[in-house]
């Protein structure tokens, strides 16, 4: 009771509000000054598509068809015709980014781990035609995000599940391993 | 001032003229300055405010964004102006006039140190609560004239707020009336700095308070913002306007701001003096030119300032009645009670 | 001169913003010619050396009835009366007898005796500034109707939550 | 309400509040009749954001429609997906094994402390207070990048599957977030400083947009705003899915069920979700992360192109889905928001034959009527930031 | 230091202000340290009031001039002499020890902050009446304090009793006020004045004077004597307007203790006592007086005597013991009035506070026959009270023993004509009061207990808050008297009767016509009889307990008319009300209403609509057309003006 | 010097100017407007009375005519609001309760 | 009390309007004729020992060529204070879309009726405002129907002029007031 009374005639609330920013006031700020400075994204960002190519240099896509079944925004398109020796020449791979919800499920449904996501998150540009990506365009992103062991490293990380899912994994992250302790 | 220009002038204009031009030279030196303060004042509360939010606030243009609040007042100067159908013209044009006069005018008897002040008129204090209340006429003209009901509803908020915190700070006032026993705003000053305990601020505490919260509701500011209630209101009542309008309710706003903020520190915190003990105590300051005491002023000036971004940045809005109920039901009884001791201490002698 | 100068601008502004106010159309129109007579009103005070009366002037007149009248022309906001014809159909009557009444009141003016002088010349008042006279009056030998003046502003601000305010069932 | 004084009557003011209004979080469009500043009668309008999700979800398979939710209640896209793999898991009969579990309990518990940091922000900057919104958002943008670090995005996750998880979580995110989580009720008490107690916080929110409990439930009110009225039902406590049956937490009642108690029953429960996720990490079981249904799951990656029969379910889970048993199922979540339920009816293929979301910011805005009329226009906004609707997951 | 003064009544009026407007939201029960504050500032500065007066100033000046209206001249002013000094520690002691008293008795009331607030703006009203230095201001002080007694009789207005008993006591008032009004009227008709230094100094031009009042000439002096104890009468419950103190019980004790016993009540004799020079000079007024007191303390002890209600009997003692204040003062002996006034404030305050501390206790019980045996239980309450009974009844060296022997010595040697009759039911009336209130402490503190078994299960002694005013008031019951030693015992041991000297500058002093051996005489005399008066009570409550219902049959009639307190309110009842009840309901209604009135208001419309229905037809309804007929009147009139 | 009588006849303009709008107009609001522009005319000549006659009794007049003014103000214009209620218009010639 | 204790009570309280009672996964569903729902409604939310005083949630089902009544409208049922609940379904011919709403018991199935409307095309009676609440209020067709292409109609965009045109019937208020 005489709490509140002195409460109310000494704004001890507001006051107690008036330090926090005022001491707020000497905190350092967390802006991060975006476009000079860049925050890294972090691995395995789910960004600008890119079309896999194997060790070889060649495209390992085969046309199976799978991503596009499987993609929510139904945003790819391939064209496939039948090459020279009864295999299958994917003639056209095109991705509409303007649909694609970044699900990152064409990923989970490859099978060959054709498709990537990127890390590359700021795609911006005047024309629409710009995001209309074609099996050329994918390609390049191929080498232009994910050069030397990055492409690797991906897939072994992000192109899931695998069986250690289901069977579990010994090297998993457990709190016990946690050095951190408990502030007192 | 006078004593300084008139040998310089008066052989060019002869001795009538010298008056108006030293006028002249006044009000464009004060103008000038305020405004030039109003700029800086919206940026240092972008400033202030960020840094209270883990912000940096603007700091993109010119050197830690000092070159802001120029690139705003060009931006505003050059937008489209827009005037919605519905708007009442003659009445549209005029309101955000009516508004950035009466703050500017409120200027002319604010002194800035000792023997500076365009009019050093009898009745200073009356002026500027006069002129703080013709600012409701632009506030609420605005908001009928633009035809849109946000403006309308925040035009009829501000008209009711600023006439019920009008008597509220009047009141509020009237101590310190009585104990320096002028209206005259130097006068209140000099009386202030030879009383014992220097500011106002300490045997009016009451009056002070009253003052200190119904500073907040004349200039229209968090938490008494309800005729721009930006989540109630859109804007309130210039949601209408912009451009050039535009940046005249912006200006006018801050230095109304800026002139409440004059008033305090001249009513309650002595002005540009300091108090009779730290003079007595530290005599070489006597001897200062009268102009270097300005800083004194504008730093008092800066710090109820800096109250306003403080508060703006740590207390949320009340409601329209209950701003009501706080004017009428707890701070002008204040007030009155503040009249009465007062007027009581000074009858006994005390003050 | 330069007095006459000044009274013939207040005095031809005065009376032309005051055949504004009582012609315009809108009632917020009207308001606002009357904020500058008001202003206007203030000068002419001031140049009579009454720099308290014309604060006042300001401040009550324009700074809180005027603000009421405006806040009342809002609430009822009279868009499609504005529409309407703004004169009473006896309107040339009044005309006649409010011209006749001001010039029998000019004519009188050549006929009135001068009372005596008082005290308070324009130096005395201003030597202990107009406010001071004037409070000092007011609290001593007009006391008593002070606050019988503060008494009916107490009525009013009753009768007025009386006659605004009312009940509404839902 | 008989006898409500008002000042006089003048001509009644219809305003439209929104779509696009700075207090209306989004697309909400309220007609208000207005009295002065009273509210005499308020309709929501919504329906501006109505992307079809159910038309839409009736021509995806199980796994494919699993995006959709994402876009539901954006603030809290992981609570969703989690609630979205619950029920269609039960639907197929399958059981997520244990450690997948515990890090959807983790999850979705830090998607709610994400969704009421928002709410917290946007409802506290609604009634005016500014700072409380930024210093919020500081805590948010942790939880965000802990997002991202998991799962590759920051909003929209996707995270989940039916039967388990997409992909363990690194020991990297779990010391992060264990240290997160020890840090964030210190910065809890600074938001609360800011408001809780303050004069002009309470005398916005106390005694205003009262709901009783009875009518609260009569209302279909779920969450945080019925749980202010009074009421302790919380599917998480009533239904428990995932870890919650395994953790131990208490579900902050309201008393008065007006704003002021909604506010502390949501600040309440901010405060029981640090304690969940630091059970959840401290509790942590090891082993897998999918379960092991070959018919349900998609198969392991490294085994596709090996095996002929794990070819073949990749190809046939793909295309057509899984093939479900028939029958209908309702299975309800509790997101930040309230009760989020999905109801399929299966016609034994791999698509549902109905997909229904019963969304819970579609009831609360209907309430919104409820609550608003009688009060100020003030009021309204802090009703609106009160019942904390999302309109995507209103209009979906 | 002139100006300070002002605060003693100030701070009282700030805590009311304070506590009326912050109390019910924010103070609520913190009330009391507002009020406590202020009346504790008050004591200070009238204990700083007292040096300065005992070094020998005398203060009479103007705060503040509301009203210059040509002589008439309405202005706060404060006039601070002995018998004010006297005055202000009295209020400010007693007001200060029940307020403090109050926090433990009023603990846990819904109306806390509005009691407080009362008790100061009570404070702060008697004070302006005894600070008063202008009739006037005595008047505002006056009707405040009856106001406040008012508000804090009728305190639990929902209780209808105590409503009634309010507006009682405030009705009752009215009559004396009236002449008190009539009163200072005269006193402006004649000196041209009101106030009391021009008034006091030139009533001696006025000694023979009489005036025409009411188509009588009167003795000037004691017209306006009577009339202003008129007001003493209402105010100190004289007979015949004693019937509201009485009831006036119905309000919470402590109210009882400050306003009905120890400070209001007394204002009655203090007014006699100021207005000294103006009764001085009317022996009629005084013998008036004399008797009027005399009269009233005969009156009231005997009802007293067979009274149950434990507060009512000590109000029917308050009544007598105002009654032995007017004797004195009417008999000449004013210092000896204000004296008993001074030291009955302290055993009547402390009778009243353990009043209520046994009220509590006993969970609101107030009748004496279902008591018995309390000393076990309250042993604070039970000693504090018989100290207050010994000092009441003029035990020796007790503070009542040397007030009452002075007034008893006074009245004997005085030379007044009636001062040996007076003399005479002094000394009878001693003897009752001493028999009744040992009565009081036989019935409530000794024998067995008689009350429910519930009421024996709670007793319990009160809170600290409540003992310690108590003992504090004891200290005062015992040791009040010693600053009036008279001459007689006081040569023997060294000491002055200091009050005596004291006062003798505003007061006078007169000299008693007897030897010191009648004195002695005189005094072991009376102290006799007050011991006999407790060995009565002793024998018929203690030795003896079936004694008093036997005598009560044998005398039934007596009793009956004692207990019924001599018919007096059923007089007033029939002689009064009713008669006013039927004409209003019959004169008034019957024949006023219905015949006169109604004709005249029926009669004259319908004469006035005839007439009008043939103008009716001017008249457009429109305010312009009005307004534009007045306009043109004023023209014509302006015009004629012109051309005349 | 300007001749007290031009002061008389500006007052007397002003006046006569609100008596007109009174007298003519229809809203009631420019009605009670009219009103206070013939207070500020019998002001104008009170104030230069005032400093002709160097006696400051106008002045004294000026100040309660204003306080006057602001209470018939509020009573007036709380009239009008609730005389609006009731009819819907501000219009003098819809009210003619008064006719006979 | 068991969801299939309280169909049986629910059959024997109302033996004519109980067309099926199935069991999938735990939960109940019970299939009602649409003509008495309220009544049932009624009964359930008040009936002491079942005390559905929360209606979770309302939808349409349309069973198009599957069964003969080609709708179905749901209703999940949940009682807070015995934590038990029941899924109704109530049939809705074709022919007839009209159904009773149930909003004098459960007021917060206001908006979920609405919804059904919306969507479905059934006709709730005695709803105070069936409008449409997702879909604006020129909107042809009922999506949710099978027969409602997934894309949408196939329907060039007339023009802003049009839709201005069509808008002035569903305006409501006036900007002006």
């Amino acid at each position: 009771m005489k709490n509140s009374l002195v409460k109310i005639m000494f704004f001890t609330e507001i006051l107690k509000g008036m330090a926090l920013t005022f001491r707020t006031l000497f905190k350092p700020a967390v802006t991060r000054r975006y476009p000079l400075v860049k925050v890294p994204a972090q691995p395995g960002y789910r960004g600008l598509h890119a079309l896999a190519k194997d060790n070889t240099g060649r495209m390992k896509c085969v046309g199976c068809g799978l991503c596009g079944a499987y993609c929510p925004s139904q945003c790819i398109h391939i064209y496939t015709t039948e090459g020279e020796d009864h295999n299958k020449v994917v003639d056209r791979y095109e991705i509409d980014v303007l649909r694609c919800i970044f699900c990152g499920f064409c990923v989970e449904a490859c099978p060959f781990g054709a498709i990537t996501l990127s890390e590359h998150y700021e795609y911006s540009s005047y024309s629409k035609n710009a995001f209309y990506m074609n099996k050329e365009k994918l390609l390049a992103n191929w080498d232009k995000y994910f050069e030397g062991e990055k492409g690797n490293q991906y897939f072994k990380k992000f192109w899931r599940p695998l069986t250690e899912d289901f069977k579990g994994n010994p090297e998993q992250a457990m709190f016990s391993k946690i050095t951190r302790k408990e502030k007192s | 001032m006078n004593s300084f220009l008139e040998p310089i002038l008066a052989p060019f204009f002869g001795l009538m003229l010298t008056n108006i031009v030293i006028i002249l030279i006044k009000v464009a030196i004060v103008i000038g300055i305020t405004l030039l303060h109003v700029a800086y004042a919206t940026y240092w509360e972008r400033k202030v405010i960020g840094f209270m939010q883990f912000r940096l606030g603007p700091r993109e243009v010119g050197w830690f964004g000092l070159l802001q609040p120029i690139a705003d007042g060009v931006k505003l100067f050059f937008k489209e102006d827009i005037i919605p159908a519905t708007a009442d013209k003659p009445i549209f044009y005029l309101a955000p006039v009516i508004f950035f006069v009466s703050a500017l005018t409120s200027l002319s008897v604010l002194p800035f140190f000792d023997g500076f002040a365009v009019a050093n008129i009898n009745i200073g204090l009356l002026f500027l609560l006069a002129m703080s209340s013709l600012g409701a006429y632009g506030i609420v003209m605005a908001g009928w004239s633009s035809g849109s009901k946000y403006s309308f509803l925040g035009g009829l908020r501000s008209a009711s707020q600023v006439i019920s915190y009008e008597i509220a700070m009047g009141l509020s006032l009237v101590g310190v009336m009585i104990m320096s026993g002028s209206l005259n705003l130097t006068e209140i000053v000099k009386a202030q700095s030879n009383y014992p305990t220097g500011f106002y601020a300490i045997p009016q505490i009451l009056g002070f308070f009253v003052f200190f919260v119904a500073m907040f509701a004349e200039t229209n500011r968090l938490p008494f913002d309800l005729p721009e209630a930006e989540s109630e209101l859109v804007a309130g009542y210039f949601t209408e306007y912009s451009g050039f309008r535009f940046a005249m309710f912006f200006l006018g706003e801050y230095t109304g701001m800026l002139i409440m903020s004059a008033i305090g520190t001249l009513c309650f915190l002595g002005g540009w003096t300091l108090p009779k003990f730290i003079m007595d105590l530290l005599p070489f300051l006597s001897e200062l030119p009268p102009i270097v005491w300005v800083v004194v002023f504008l730093g008092k000036v800066y710090f109820f300032m800096f109250l306003y971004y403080w508060v703006r940045a740590t207390l949320p809005r009340y409601r329209y009645d209950q701003l009501m109920n706080i004017g009428w039901k707890v701070l002008i009884p204040l007030a009155l009670v503040n009249i009465v001791f007062t007027g009581t201490l000074k009858i006994m002698g005390w003050f | 001169m330069l007095q006459q100068l000044f009274f013939g601008y207040y005095a031809f502004t005065i009376i032309i913003l005051s055949l504004l106010v009582v012609t315009r159309r809108n009632p917020v129109h009207s308001v606002m010619w009357m904020l500058l007579l008001f202003f206007h009103i203030a000068g002419l005070y001031l140049f009579l050396n009454a720099e308290f009366i014309a604060a006042i002037q300001v401040i009550v007149y324009a700074g809180a009835i005027l603000v009421l009248f405006l806040f009342v022309v809002l609430l009822l906001n009279l868009k499609e009366e504005i529409s309407l014809k703004q004169f009473v159909g006896s309107w040339p009557a009044g005309l006649f007898v409010t011209g006749l009444l001001f010039v029998s009141v000019v004519s009188v003016l050549g006929s009135y005796i001068q009372g005596p002088i008082g005290k308070y010349s324009i130096a005395a008042v201003r030597s202990e500034t107009h406010t001071k006279a004037l409070g000092k009056l007011l609290y001593t030998e007009y006391l008593f109707p002070f606050e019988i003046a503060s008494l009916i502003l107490l009525v009013a601000v009753i009768g007025a939550i009386v006659l605004a305010k009312r009940k509404l069932r839902s | 309400m008989e006898d409500i004084e008002k000042p006089f009557e003048t001509k009644e003011l219809t305003i439209s509040m929104g779509p696009q209004h700075p207090a209306t979080h989004g697309v909400l469009r309220l007609v208000l009749n207005l009295q002065g500043e009273n509210v005499i009668k308020c309709t929501p309008y919504v329906g501006y954001l109505h992307r079809g999700v159910e038309k839409l979800g009736e021509n995806k398979t199980y796994f494919a429609a699993l995006p959709l939710t994402d876009r539901l209640d954006y603030i809290s896209s992981m609570n969703n997906n989690v609630g979205y793999v619950v029920a269609v898991e039960k639907l197929f009969g399958i059981e997520a094994p244990e450690r997948a579990k515990y890090i959807r309990t983790i999850l979705a518990e830090m998607g709610r402390l994400s969704s009421h940091i928002v709410w917290l922000g946007t409802h506290v900057l609604d009634i005016g207070a500014t700072t409380p919104f930024l210093h919020a958002m500081v805590a948010r943008e942790k939880i965000l990048d802990l997002f991202e670090m998991i799962c590759g995005a920051r909003l929209t996750v996707s995270f989940p599957r039916v039967g388990g998880i997409r992909n363990d979580i690194s020991q990297e995110f779990l010391d992060q977030l264990y240290a997160f989580i020890l840090d964030f009720p210190a910065k809890m008490d600074d938001y609360e400083t800011l408001v809780t107690e303050n004069r002009i916080w309470k005398e916005r929110t106390v005694d205003i947009g009262v709901i009783s409990l009875e009518e609260a439930v009569n209302w279909g009110l779920t969450g945080g705003t019925l749980r202010g009225s009074g009421s302790d039902y919380d599917v998480r406590k009533y239904f428990p899915y995932d870890a919650y049956d395994k953790v131990d937490f208490d579900v902050p009642v309201g008393k008065n069920g007006d704003c002021y108690d909604r506010y502390l029953v949501r600040v309440g429960e901010m405060r029981q979700s640090i304690r969940i996720i630091r059970q959840c990490i401290e509790n942590l079981p090891a082993g897998p992360v999918m379960a092991d249904a070959p018919k349900f799951t998609l198969p392991p990656k490294d085994m596709v192109l090996k095996d002929m029969e794990h070819l073949i379910h990749q190809f046939i889970l793909i295309t057509k889905g899984p093939t479900v048993p028939e029958g209908e199922i309702y299975v309800g979540s509790e997101v930040p928001k309230g009760e989020l339920g999905f109801y399929f009816v299966s016609d034994g293929t791999g698509k549902p034959y109905r997909m229904r979301v019963r969304a819970p910011s579609f009831v609360h805005a209907s309430a919104l009527t409820r609550l608003c009329e009688g009060g100020l226009i003030a009021d309204v906004i802090a009703n609106i930031g009160t019942i904390d609707i999302v309109l995507g997951e209103c209009d979906r | 230091m002139m100006t300070s003064y002002a605060l003693i009544p100030l701070l009282p009026l700030a805590a009311f202000v304070i506590n009326i407007l912050l109390g019910r939201k924010l103070l609520k029960e913190n009330a009391h340290w507002v009020s406590i504050a202020a009346v504790a500032g008050s004591w200070v500065v009238a204990v700083m009031a007292l040096f300065d007066v005992l070094s020998g100033a005398k203060i009479n000046y103007d705060v503040y001039t509301w009203m210059l209206s040509g002589g008439f001249k309405v202005s706060v002013g404060f006039l601070i002499d002995q018998l004010t000094v006297v005055m202000l520690i009295v209020v400010t002691t007693c007001s200060m020890l029940i307020h403090i008293y109050s926090v433990g008795y009023m603990h846990g009331d819904p109306g806390y902050y509005r009691f407080f607030s009362y008790l100061s703006l009570f404070t702060f009203s008697m004070l302006m009446l005894v600070m008063a230095n202008n009739f006037l201001q005595l008047y505002f002080g006056w009707e405040g304090v009856g106001l406040c007694s008012y508000f804090l009789i009728g305190y639990y207005f929902d209780k209808k009793s105590a409503s009634d008993a309010g507006k009682k006591a405030f009705i009752v008032n009215r009559f004396g006020d009236f002449g008190f009004g009539i009163g200072i009227f005269i006193i402006f008709l004649t000196f041209g004045n009101v106030y009391y230094e021009p008034v006091f100094s030139q009533a001696g031009n006025f000694a023979n004077a009489s005036i025409n009042f009411l188509g009588f000439d009167v003795h000037l002096m004691t017209l306006i004597a009577l009339l202003l104890f008129c007001g003493s009468v209402g105010k100190s419950a004289q007979m015949p307007l004693h019937v509201w103190l009485p009831d006036a019980m119905e309000g919470p004790t402590p109210v009882s203790a400050l306003i009905h016993a120890a400070t209001m009540v007394t204002a009655g004799v203090f007014l006699v006592a100021r207005c000294s020079p103006i009764f001085s000079l009317s022996e009629t007024a005084l013998m008036v007086v004399a008797l009027t007191g005399a009269i009233t303390s005969l009156f009231a002890a005997t009802i007293g005597l067979v009274q149950n209600d434990l507060k009512r009997i000590i109000a029917y003692s308050t009544v007598s013991q105002l009654g032995y204040m007017f004797l004195a003062c009417g008999v000449g002996a004013y210092t000896a009035g204000v004296f008993h006034l001074y030291t009955h404030a302290f055993f009547k305050a402390l009778l009243f506070l353990c009043a209520g501390s046994v009220m509590h206790a006993m969970g609101g019980e107030l009748n004496i026959q279902k008591m018995g045996n309390l000393k076990k239980y309250m042993p604070v309450t039970y000693i504090t009270m018989l100290i207050a009974s010994f000092s009441i009844s003029g035990f020796p060296f007790l503070a009542g023993f040397f007030s009452k022997d002075e007034i008893l010595w006074m009245a004997y040697s005085g030379g007044s004509p009636v001062g040996k009759f007076v003399w005479a039911i002094g000394t009878l009336v001693a003897f009752l009061t001493a028999f009744y209130s040992f009565r009081l402490i036989f019935l409530t503190f000794h024998g067995s207990f008689r009350g429910t078994h519930d009421q024996e299960h709670h007793l319990h002694e009160s809170p600290k808050s409540m003992t310690v005013p108590l003992m504090l008031l004891c200290v005062g019951a015992v040791a009040a008297g010693w600053v009036g030693i008279p001459a007689l015992i006081g040569e023997q041991i060294g000491v002055h009767n200091y009050i005596a000297e004291f006062m003798k500058p505003v007061l006078g002093h007169p000299e008693g016509h007897g030897t010191h051996g009648e004195e002695l005489g005189i005094m072991i005399f009376s102290t006799l009889v007050g011991l006999s008066g407790i060995g009565l009570a002793y024998f018929m409550y203690i030795l003896r307990p079936e004694l008093p219902g036997r005598i009560a049959q044998q005398f039934s009639a007596v009793h009956r008319v004692l207990f019924n307190k001599y018919y007096v309110d059923e007089f007033y009842d029939f002689i009064i009300i009713r008669p006013t009840i039927w004409i209003a309901k019959n004169v008034l209604i019957g024949v006023t209403d219905a015949r006169i009135i109604e004709a005249i208001v029926n009669g004259v419309p319908n004469a006035i609509a005839a007439f009008s229905s043939g103008l009716r037809r001017v008249q457009t309804g429109l305010m312009q057309h009005y307004a534009t007929i007045m306009a043109t009147g004023i023209l014509l009139i302006v015009a004629m003006m012109l051309l005349r | 010097m300007v001749p007290l009588n031009w002061y008389l006849i500006l007052s007397a303009a002003v006046f006569m100017i609100g008596m007109f709008g009174f007298l003519t107009r229809k809203n009631v609001i420019i009605m009670f407007m009219s009103v206070e522009l013939m207070l500020n005319a019998v002001n104008i000549s009170l104030v230069s009375f005032s400093h002709y006659l160097q006696d400051m009794r106008g002045h004294i007049l000026v100040f309660f005519i204003i306080t006057v003014a602001a209470a018939e103000a509020a009573i007036g214009l709380a009239i009008i609001l609730a005389l609006f209620r009731n009819k819907q218009t501000a219009h003098v010639d819809e009210m003619n309760e008064m006719k006979g | 009390m068991e969801p299939l204790q309280i169909a049986e009570k629910l059959r024997e309280r109302f033996p004519d309007e109980v067309l099926d009672v199935r069991e999938f996964r735990g939960q109940v569903s019970v299939t009602v004729r649409k003509g008495k729902i309220v009544e049932i409604g009624r009964f359930l939310h008040d009936e002491p020992d079942l005390y559905f005083d929360y209606l979770v949630d309302l939808c349409g089902v349309d069973y198009l060529g599957k069964k003969d009544k080609r709708f179905e409208v749901v209703y999940h049922l949940f009682s807070i204070k015995h934590r038990h609940a029941l899924r109704l379904k109530a049939e809705v011919p074709e022919t007839d879309t009209r159904i009773d709403s149930v909003m004098p018991i459960w007021t917060g199935v206001n908006w979920h009726e609405r919804e059904c409307y919306d969507m479905f095309g059934i006709v709730f009676a005695g709803h105070p405002d069936l409008r449409r609440v997702l879909l604006p209020e020129d909107w042809e067709g009922y999506p949710l129907r099978k027969d409602y292409p997934v894309k949408g109609p196939a329907q060039e965009w007339s023009g802003f002029l049009d839709v201005l045109d069509r808008s002035k019937k569903y305006r409501q208020f006036d900007w002006q007031g």
